[in-house]
């Protein structure tokens, strides 16, 4: 079975909205537009009992787009802004308890890579730098990830440099319970005591090329059931706060290379 | 009163910069970038720079390429939507320079110590990273609990370099309403630096300052210099100047990283 | 969507306070007091409260008067230019509630730590007075230093009680600008408190609130309940909506402390 | 030898703003029209050298009424405003460097009580508080006391309650001296060495009174010479920054009672 970019991203953008609850308030880091749309996916299927928080503002009326506008460009369309030292504030206190977040790796702990590959004095990759990556599993009460391009590399046994630790890390003294789901171009896996979890398939892989890709023992259930496709509602939130698909553009094209083309 | 010692030009400032000192360069991404202020201090030949930014792009850029930097610590160097910032990556895989990753909260939580005059933050922020790990921070016991805390020590750069929209004679700053995504930082940058050199577009009266006095953001006694540098975030953004220049930055990644192409202030 | 369950009348909020609950008030000296909701309290006969406030004045005497109090803490109990709480001074000199006198960094850091999320703050503030010595704080080393720091445990008020210009009914709270002098310490302790009632003058649509966001000071998910008091501070300020009422608090001062003179809202 | 309410607060107000020095930034609290108008008189002295906070706004042109206005009428007046717990920054990061206190009572070590006379379960006197009295000695560089009644039980050898500790406190990691002097309707006293020092006596007053007056043993040279009058420059400043003498409600009326009128 074959997916093309948009079928990608409108899934993974509904599986993480479908994580999000009510009374969640989702901080949305720079330049992650699947993570934008989710939390504003979830924001409308919940009749606005979710707040979300990116770019210094809070709840921009208008979409994704518009909370990527210049501040002065938003008057009119969100309640106010947060300083963001508020922001941190806010995290610490678990004022903001979810946070969507893009790694380079997520390992079998859902330990977050978004620094390097091999040694810090001289890698062979540097990405851009985690931001909060390293901060916020210690912080919220929990933390999802996500990943475009499910492969063995993407996501190893081990990751080659523990940006953010993963579920279940030893030593955090409230309820923060780390990384405690990834959502993938081929499934929905949770972090479960420790393991990763096939929690659903999506329509267009199956249970062996999910294996095949992961560079780690799953849970991997036989009957793990398809991913939900987009219902009615979320394909009319999805339309109203991403009208321009901006989601599409965290996903590789061609998607997946060949890998995925035919399950 | 005598002619203001706070207005100089980008000479005379990058004249009081040292080998060797820690400069924390303002602006985020693509935002507020003193780039100006940065062409200055490469043209004035300093070395060994400690360079300390949250979130760097294109002065990064600049300084990597000039051959200027000893370390660079930031929570993100990349060029935001048009991607990795080519010079800084291949500095740091030919280990041209000491990369000194820092996770979000611990670099800010280091600011906020020297801002707030204490002697050390403690937050859980960053528990069980290797990024944090890198910096070797002590821990600390909460005396009340018994549990273990990060403690974060004051980061105290010896410069703050920072562009902003405009500042009278006596030094007193202001920034753009509604406010710009991270502009605190500048300011947090600014109280924990040991010195504070600020770029503008504008100049203007104090009475200027004062007809609007709920935007001042810096005040004169915490800057020690202002310089008038129209456009001198340029191609970054400065509000409610201009916006980033798209093209500009775009020229830049198809050259691959070629300083040159940013070279010169903002073309008018 | 359903109806806001945020709106709510001055009975309803007091009727969720419980006997023996911590409370922050609001405002400082003559600014910005939750007075109605004062009011509503003492209506509703809550008792043994602990009362936390960081400038207290005519709230602090409705509630002394009224026997509702089992300690007050505070940096500041009195009428400003009007001269000493007569009420509080008797209450204290009879013994009649618990005198935890604060100092303003104490009681504030306090606070600050539990807006910031932090397990304690270090400060040098305080470091020998009496004042500090009555909340027996622990210290704690600088594990850099070495030094000795006093270790501020984070305070979390059962609820802060607020009165403010005016909110949205999904709880957004804007307040007069430019700024009142000290509006900041009324944020802080709502972030601090588990649950936070805000009385305004005026309830606005959530347009009018986008409209100027750059005025929004608390957002709907941190406030619990809004309640319409307009004047509902009185006879302390609301800014912008009415100064100090002056002749108010002198006729209370000249009758030597009667509370009936402060018994209704404000006079239209 | 007499003095006024009005030469006894321009003489306080001169005197205090005399040890101000050009780079000082000044807090001043509530409710203190004389610290207020000693630090803008100190501002004008030193053409503008130095900077003073108050009420929330900063430098705020026009004097003491000006900065006791409301803040929505200081637009046009002052470069701006300066949220609360930005202050409490600036003085615990000795960006503020000085702040004048008008406590019930000073000791010989420099001790301050603003809070009460006798225990606290039941005391026979409770000031309004202290607000930052308890703090800002141990952090600001320097802390400069008054008081417009000098006698026994202002000055005694021993504070009834320590609200704010003294100079030379032991534990100060960074240069926080503490309270460095008190300004009297008397004299004016520097503490040096845990020692309270005559340094001059006001036009008024002499030595035997200064030393009755005084519960502790004063370091009192017999030649301590007078407090200089105002200058025709601070006289000039005081009109300025006072013209409707708000600095006079601080002094007792009348004066110093019974004990003062005559030397």
């Amino acid at each position: 079975m074959t997916a093309s970019r948009g079928e990608i991203a409108d899934l993974m953008v509904v599986a993480l909205a479908r994580m999000v609850v009510a009374g969640d308030v989702v901080g949305v880091g720079l330049g992650t537009p699947i993570a934008l749309a989710a939390a504003l996916v979830a924001r409308h299927t919940t009749r606005h009992g979710v707040h979300v928080l990116a770019g210094g503002a809070l709840d921009v009326s208008g979409g994704v787009e518009s909370h990527l506008r210049h501040s002065r460009d938003q008057r009119g369309l969100t309640p106010g802004f947060v300083p963001h030292l508020d922001s941190m504030d806010m995290a610490e206190r678990q004022a903001m308890t979810l946070q969507f977040l893009r790694p380079a790796q997520v390992d079998r702990f859902g330990n977050l890579n978004t620094s390097r590959i091999g040694v810090r004095s001289a890698p062979t990759a540097r990405f851009s730098g985690g931001l909060a990556t390293a901060d916020v599993p210690a912080l919220l009460p929990r933390v999802i990830a996500y990943h475009p391009d499910h492969r063995p590399r993407s996501l190893p046994a081990q990751v080659d440099w523990i940006t953010g630790s993963g579920h279940g890390w030893a030593g955090n003294t409230r309820k923060a319970a780390g990384t405690v789901a990834v959502v993938t171009d081929l499934a929905v896996i949770e972090f479960v005591e420790r393991r990763g979890r096939v929690e659903s398939i999506h329509p267009w892989s199956d249970a062996s090329t999910v294996g095949e890709n992961t560079g780690f023992e799953l849970s991997l259930p036989e009957d793990a059931p398809p991913t939900p496709e987009p219902t009615p509602d979320e394909l009319e939130a999805l339309d109203l706060v991403d009208p321009r698909r901006r989601r599409d553009e965290e996903v590789p094209d061609p998607p997946g290379r060949d890998r995925r083309v035919t399950s | 009163m005598a002619p203001n010692p706070k207005l100089v030009d980008a000479f005379r400032a990058a004249e009081t910069v040292q080998d060797g000192d820690t400069l924390y360069f303002g602006g985020t991404v693509l935002d507020r970038k003193p780039m100006e202020l940065t062409r200055a201090l490469i043209r004035a030949g300093r070395r060994d720079l400690d360079v300390v930014t949250f979130a760097g792009s294109l002065e990064i850029e600049l300084l990597v390429a000039a051959g200027s930097v000893r370390s660079v610590a930031a929570a993100y160097v990349g060029l935001g939507r048009f991607g990795p910032a080519p010079r800084y990556v291949a500095g740091v895989k030919a280990g041209g320079f000491d990369d000194l990753e820092y996770s979000e909260w611990s670099l800010l939580g280091r600011l906020r110590a020297a801002s707030m005059g204490i002697p050390f933050l403690p937050t859980r922020a960053g528990t069980g990273s290797e990024t944090l790990a890198i910096h070797d921070f002590a821990s600390v016991a909460d005396p009340y609990s018994g549990d273990t805390y990060v403690a974060l020590p004051p980061l105290q750069p010896d410069i703050a370099l920072l562009h902003a929209w405009r500042a009278s004679p006596s030094g007193h700053v202001q920034m753009a309403s509604p406010p710009q995504h991270l502009w605190d930082i500048d300011v947090l940058a600014a109280r924990a630096a040991d010195r504070v050199i600020v770029g503008v577009d504008q100049i203007v009266s104090e009475e200027a300052i004062a007809s609007i006095p709920e935007r001042t953001r810096l005040f004169g006694f915490e800057v020690d210099m202002v310089v008038v540098l129209p456009g001198g975030s340029w191609p970054t953004s400065s509000p409610p100047e201009h916006d980033v220049d798209e093209g500009a930055i775009g020229a830049y990644v198809s050259s691959g990283g070629e300083p040159g192409t940013l070279d010169s202030a903002r073309p008018s």
